[in-house]
């Protein structure tokens, strides 16, 4: 029942054709996160251990690409270090036929669903920009600009709906990226339309410096969902049973052709923004030990522990199979990949115009000259 | 690049099939067609449902085609470009219409960032078979922000391809060939041409030359008109009234600005010598800077003459009481062509030998 | 207190830094629109009259533009009718330094704010961008882009606060206008910043020929103050009084330092879009005629009589004010203006560029070789 | 146009206060002195505050001014340029950080249709003296939508100044004169040069020309190379190169593309009789398009070539390995310099007389 539609509501009546249609009060979030570690739940010890191996995977990717960062194998590398609960649930929601919407920062999200750590790396080792085949993995190009694939992941949606097809899109965005107008529009567009969309606000305190309290003055990201008529749900990000259990409702409830959901996940940047960035000069140590405290693989640890999950096999298995990943990823990223300039001019348009074949002509003759020089000092 | 048009190809005996059509019936007709053959067409836009759009344009697919086909959007232009690139990504072909040219800069970062660069992001894996029509230009007595020439941006933006008609039946051969290029296409229609008419048959449509060829519209002997979308008809004009001049003038249409038909404008400037490209958009900054450095780069010793242009002024666009001065018009036009040098057919050039510094022959 | 200061919130407690700050309880718009006329409510009498004056004034007004397009004295009108009420109340709220930021639409706001008629329609005549000097009655430029013009208020808004003055600035925008990205940030920037900026929507139900239920599917457009920490409010844009007490209150809150609000104000759309539009084409005359019964000027004026306010003298004065103001408007608009078209070129820069100069100097020649051509043949 | 710098100007005696400066801490002081001057001038955007900005190149400021001065803005940069609108129409002078080119697209609803319109649009009374700062362009590795050159927007869009430093006093004369302009100022800060370093003295910065004048780098008498921002240091090498293949090339650093100095450039171009243009950007529809019509235009008589233009490819800026292959360097500007026809020096051109179809003299 819409406010306007309640019993001696305004007169006369609004045209049906613009009536308001949602009822605010189930839209509003929960008062605190949700959690779910901790709190005696009943929960699958299965789904446990599955989110245990991949948090220690994943905390173990990101050790493994800043550490390639500072041997010059990456151009740079945003972490997800403590916000590998949010990356890993994001990708273990989905089935085989939804999409994922990467973030700048997501590239864990990707390998937890199954894309080799190395192509995701791609864009951040600087051979190309997307390293890798989106819809091998339906895992679409990270995006650099904040908020923009947003109406992406409503767009894919809305035509596999239309087109009958079984597709859900989760899309993941900061709590930065939330300021941006495509945010609004992505949000509105897939409320009005009803996509099965999922969005995914991992809340980790800052952009870059800036920290949240500057960047909005709502009660929780969550509660931007009221405005579109979406449910928000507020969720402890460090929790993953809690994430994985909050997602999971709002990718079914967008697959029973309820509509979108945003996912508002509490959680912290452990590391700084980039390798580049110094983060001593926007937070102190103490902040970052009180989130420390509340790590999402500790906590995870010490859940499978009390409820007597958790033996050496388990996290000597995890253990083992997150070194055998870096190893793999090292071995990837080690030595100079092969590339080809003349590619620059293949994929611009579906075919080379004249002019692109002029300039791809040049580029050519100069790398044959090059060659050329090259062979000939080779060859004294 | 695609290729012309439909199958229906244009036939002298059918002649009699003509009637006169206005160039938005064209592009309508064209929607329509595309949207019968592939059911992945589907367009989009602040008002293209109900109402048929502002200027008409989608009149009529909605009834035909229903909502989910062709959809009025939220009024969100970067949203409206973001969700077709999410349809094109899932396979879909999205016709997104903006409401005027000004209101397409909200969703320029969509379309710098993303649309462009998409299929070469992605080695070719995620093609973006978007067309973005565009209403644009003056002349219709439009207030602020509905008259702007935005072309200049598109055509700095590698990865576009853009296309303006300037008669009916190009209005449709390029919408059909926009709709089907698997690159995105960013649609230029001239506003003040949308009533102009020709006798043209919605069944059996001329077939037009593809996206990436010019036209010539008239030949001549004198100098080229190089010139596109709205400036086509004021260059014929202009061509005729110089025949009083004793100046017979060649007008190229260039329909595509990108890719850009060197071959072309260039076979027809190297036959007359002359060239001045015209254009509403202002000049600084504008396509004609570009079009005349690389006609002058590719032609220089064919030329009599440097390639000159006559263009908008570099002030926002007028008022409308006042757009008449700044859009240029056959006078405009003639007079560029007088300054064109025609006393001068010089041969030699005193100036250019014994220059002090003139550098020693190199070996290169 | 904030969700997450509440009593067995989320820990460990997030650092201060980020800490939401905003309890999401009194943000929340009241469940139907607020009305004042027809509820016996205790309202001032001079108000009331005076509200009614200009009621009147500015239904004339419409009348009168709209009647100019007929007589191609106007390019173009998008009429008011029927959203008097807003118009009126959103320029009456107003203190003499405050600044009121007009949508296309609100040309009768500016009027009802002291602005000479016809200057205000200058960007409709089409002699000039803006017709007016912003500076003079504190009125921004028609802004036709829609939403684009809120964030302008809030920067406004902000330096005016900055500097120390009791400045508040009140932005219009329909419907429509809150999907796009513009309003989304403005409404964040000015929650952030706290500025003293009133935000008001009038719902008219439409976008052109869109309804509402096509533009968002929220509970009210005012539930999106939430998402921002900004109290929302809804006010029957019909009922002067209404919107003026909302109003009044939502400018004195920002004058005390207390931030933004947000006001939806249902109203309606009694004309088409503007003359050049074609409303049959998207709704039906049964929907009008609905609204019609529920005419502003009709509802106060009711209001009057029962409360035994309104007299003869009363409805005379006001509509002789009406007609003196329609007459000198029309006698403003006969006649063609006269214009200098070298004034494309004087304010493109503080100075005029080299390159401006010659094109002025162009168009000079230009002109006077017509002028004289024109002389040459009125002399024969 | 405003006049150049502080009163402060440079005075010989005082080189020993000299010390090596980047052009980021010259951009710094720029802004700390204005600051320091003007309570008017604020600064605000993405990171500027605490942080002192992505580049550092706000450093400081938020400390010394507080961040009622310098603030860190939410993450929305149509609402940072939005925002400073308003408060350049209540008066102050707001310098507004994108944090990146590509980051400024959203702004550019804001930028097209306000920005650069509001002066005109109210005759006058309401300028809006709003410094847009854009790092730009590309040579540090970094990765999609940090390496773009977006100069041919700004350009083509009249009612803005577009102004780009290639050195160390030119950075803080310029930026210092770009927050004193009543005029917006699209400022775009070459990132390649951020740690390019010159002798330089905070306490007296050398006087430099107005926004507007655009300086001869190098004189020469072969040919003359024009460019701007990052890369002014490749055609002063280039330069250098070019002595030991005989030519003596002269390197016009623009400094301000809009407004656009033909005197100096023409000036040049008519001494050396030939012309090169380069810049990052794309080539097709790019800057150097006007630059070449316009020397064409101005000096067709002069060339003893066509003008030519050294670019960036017609591509998406490429990924961090392969960015190389785009950037022109010394060698293509040299082989460019090598197309300038210097075999040919030629008098005649037998091509043009008795063209079929030359027409007949007309009386004009
Ligand atoms: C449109 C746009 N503006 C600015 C940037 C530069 N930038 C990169 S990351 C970042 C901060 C993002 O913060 P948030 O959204 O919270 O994501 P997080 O980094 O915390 O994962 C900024 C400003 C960008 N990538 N895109
Ligand atoms: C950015 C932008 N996009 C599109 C338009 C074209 N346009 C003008 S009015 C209008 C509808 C506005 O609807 P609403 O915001 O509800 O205001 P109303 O017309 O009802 O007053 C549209 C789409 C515009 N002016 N600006
Ligand atoms: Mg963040
Ligand atoms: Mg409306």
């Amino acid at each position: 029942m819409t406010v306007l539609e309640q019993p001696g509501a305004y007169r006369p009546a609004p045209p049906p054709a613009w009536q308001p249609r949602t009822d605010p009060v189930p839209l509003l979030p929960d008062s605190e996160p949700y959690r779910l570690l901790g709190t005696g739940a009943d929960l699958d010890p299965g789904l446990l251990r599955t989110l245990y191996a991949h948090l220690v995977r994943g905390r173990r990717y990101n050790r493994q690409a800043t550490a390639l960062t500072k041997q010059g194998r990456l151009a740079v590398y945003p972490s997800s270090t403590g916000q590998e609960a949010c990356e890993v649930a994001a990708a273990l929601v989905l089935r085989e036929h939804d999409w994922l919407f990467p973030s700048y920062r997501d590239t864990l999200a990707a390998v937890a669903r199954g894309m080799d750590p190395a192509e995701a790396l791609g864009l951040l080792r600087g051979d190309w920009h997307t390293g890798y085949d989106p819809y091998e993995h339906r895992v679409a190009p990270l995006s650099t600009p904040l908020a923009t694939h947003l109406p992406h992941a409503v767009g894919l949606a809305h035509a596999a709906r239309l087109k009958g097809d079984d597709v859900v899109a989760l899309a993941m965005v900061g709590d930065g990226g939330t300021s941006e107008g495509d945010f609004h529009e992505a949000l509105n567009f897939a409320a009005v339309w009803r996509t099965p969309t999922v969005f995914l606000v991992q809340n980790n305190g800052f952009a870059i410096s800036v920290p949240l309290a500057k960047q909005t003055a709502a009660p929780s990201l969550a509660h931007k969902a009221v405005g579109y008529g979406v449910p928000g749900r507020l969720v402890d990000g460090n929790d993953a049973a809690a994430v994985h259990r909050v997602l999971s409702e709002a990718v079914e409830r967008a697959r029973r052709g309820e509509g979108p959901t945003l996912v508002e996940a509490v959680t912290y940047r452990i590391d700084a923004h980039t390798n580049a960035d110094d983060a001593t000069r926007y937070r102190g140590d103490d902040e970052v030990g009180a989130w420390l405290e509340h790590d999402p693989v500790a906590l995870l640890e010490r859940e499978l522990t009390e409820r007597g999950l958790f033996d050496d096999a388990t996290r000597d298995g995890a253990h083992d199979e997150a070194e055998e990943m870096a190893a793999r990823l090292r071995e990837a990223m080690n030595g100079d990949p092969v590339l080809d300039p003349m590619d620059l001019f293949d994929h611009v348009y579906a075919e080379k115009t004249t002019q692109l074949g002029e300039q791809a002509a040049q580029l050519r003759a100069e790398l044959d000259a090059e060659n050329a020089e090259n062979a000939a000092e080779g060859g004294r | 690049m695609t290729t012309a048009t439909t199958g229906r190809s244009a036939d002298g005996t059918a002649r009699s099939a003509r009637k006169p059509a206005t160039m938005a019936q064209a592009l309508n007709r064209a929607m329509r067609d595309a949207m019968a053959e592939d059911p992945a067409v589907h367009v989009l836009g602040e008002d293209v449902g109900t109402l048929g759009g502002v200027f008409r344009v989608t009149d009529g697919l909605t009834k035909e085609f229903g909502e989910d086909r062709c959809t009025d959007t939220p009024l969100a232009e970067a949203g409206i470009l973001g969700t077709a690139v999410g349809m094109a990504m899932y396979g879909l072909r999205p016709v997104v219409e903006m409401q005027f040219d000004a209101f397409a800069y909200p969703a320029f970062e969509q379309l710098l960032s993303h649309v462009a660069k998409m299929r070469n992001r992605t080695r070719g894996k995620m093609p973006l078979p978007v067309t973005i029509r565009v209403p644009y230009g003056g002349g219709i007595g439009g207030v602020e922000h509905h008259s702007d020439s935005s072309e200049a941006y598109y055509m700095a933006t590698p990865g576009l391809h853009v296309v303006t008609p300037a008669t009916v039946a190009d209005a449709y051969g390029l919408l059909r060939a926009a709709i089907a290029s698997d690159d995105p296409v960013v649609f230029l229609e001239p506003k003040r041409l949308y009533w102009s008419k020709a006798d043209w048959s919605p069944e059996e449509p001329e077939a037009v030359e593809p996206i990436g060829r010019a036209r010539v519209r008239r030949t001549g002997t004198s100098a080229t008109l190089i010139t596109y979308g709205p400036s086509v008809p004021v260059c014929l004009e202009a061509a005729e009234a110089a025949r009083e001049e004793g100046w017979d003038l060649e007008v190229v249409d260039l329909r595509s600005l990108v890719p850009f038909d060197d071959e072309t404008v260039c076979a027809s400037v190297r036959r007359t010598g002359r060239a001045v490209v015209v254009h509403e958009s202002s000049g600084f900054g504008g396509p004609g800077g570009e079009i005349a450095a690389r006609i002058t780069e590719r032609c220089f010793h064919h030329l009599e003459a440097p390639v000159l242009r006559v263009a908008g002024f570099d002030i926002p666009y007028p008022p409308p009481m006042l757009e008449r001065h700044h859009l240029p018009g056959v006078d405009r036009v003639l007079d560029a062509v007088a300054r064109l040098q025609w006393e001068a057919e010089w041969t030699e050039r005193p100036e250019a030998s014994g220059r002090p510094g003139a550098p020693e022959r190199s070996g290169r």
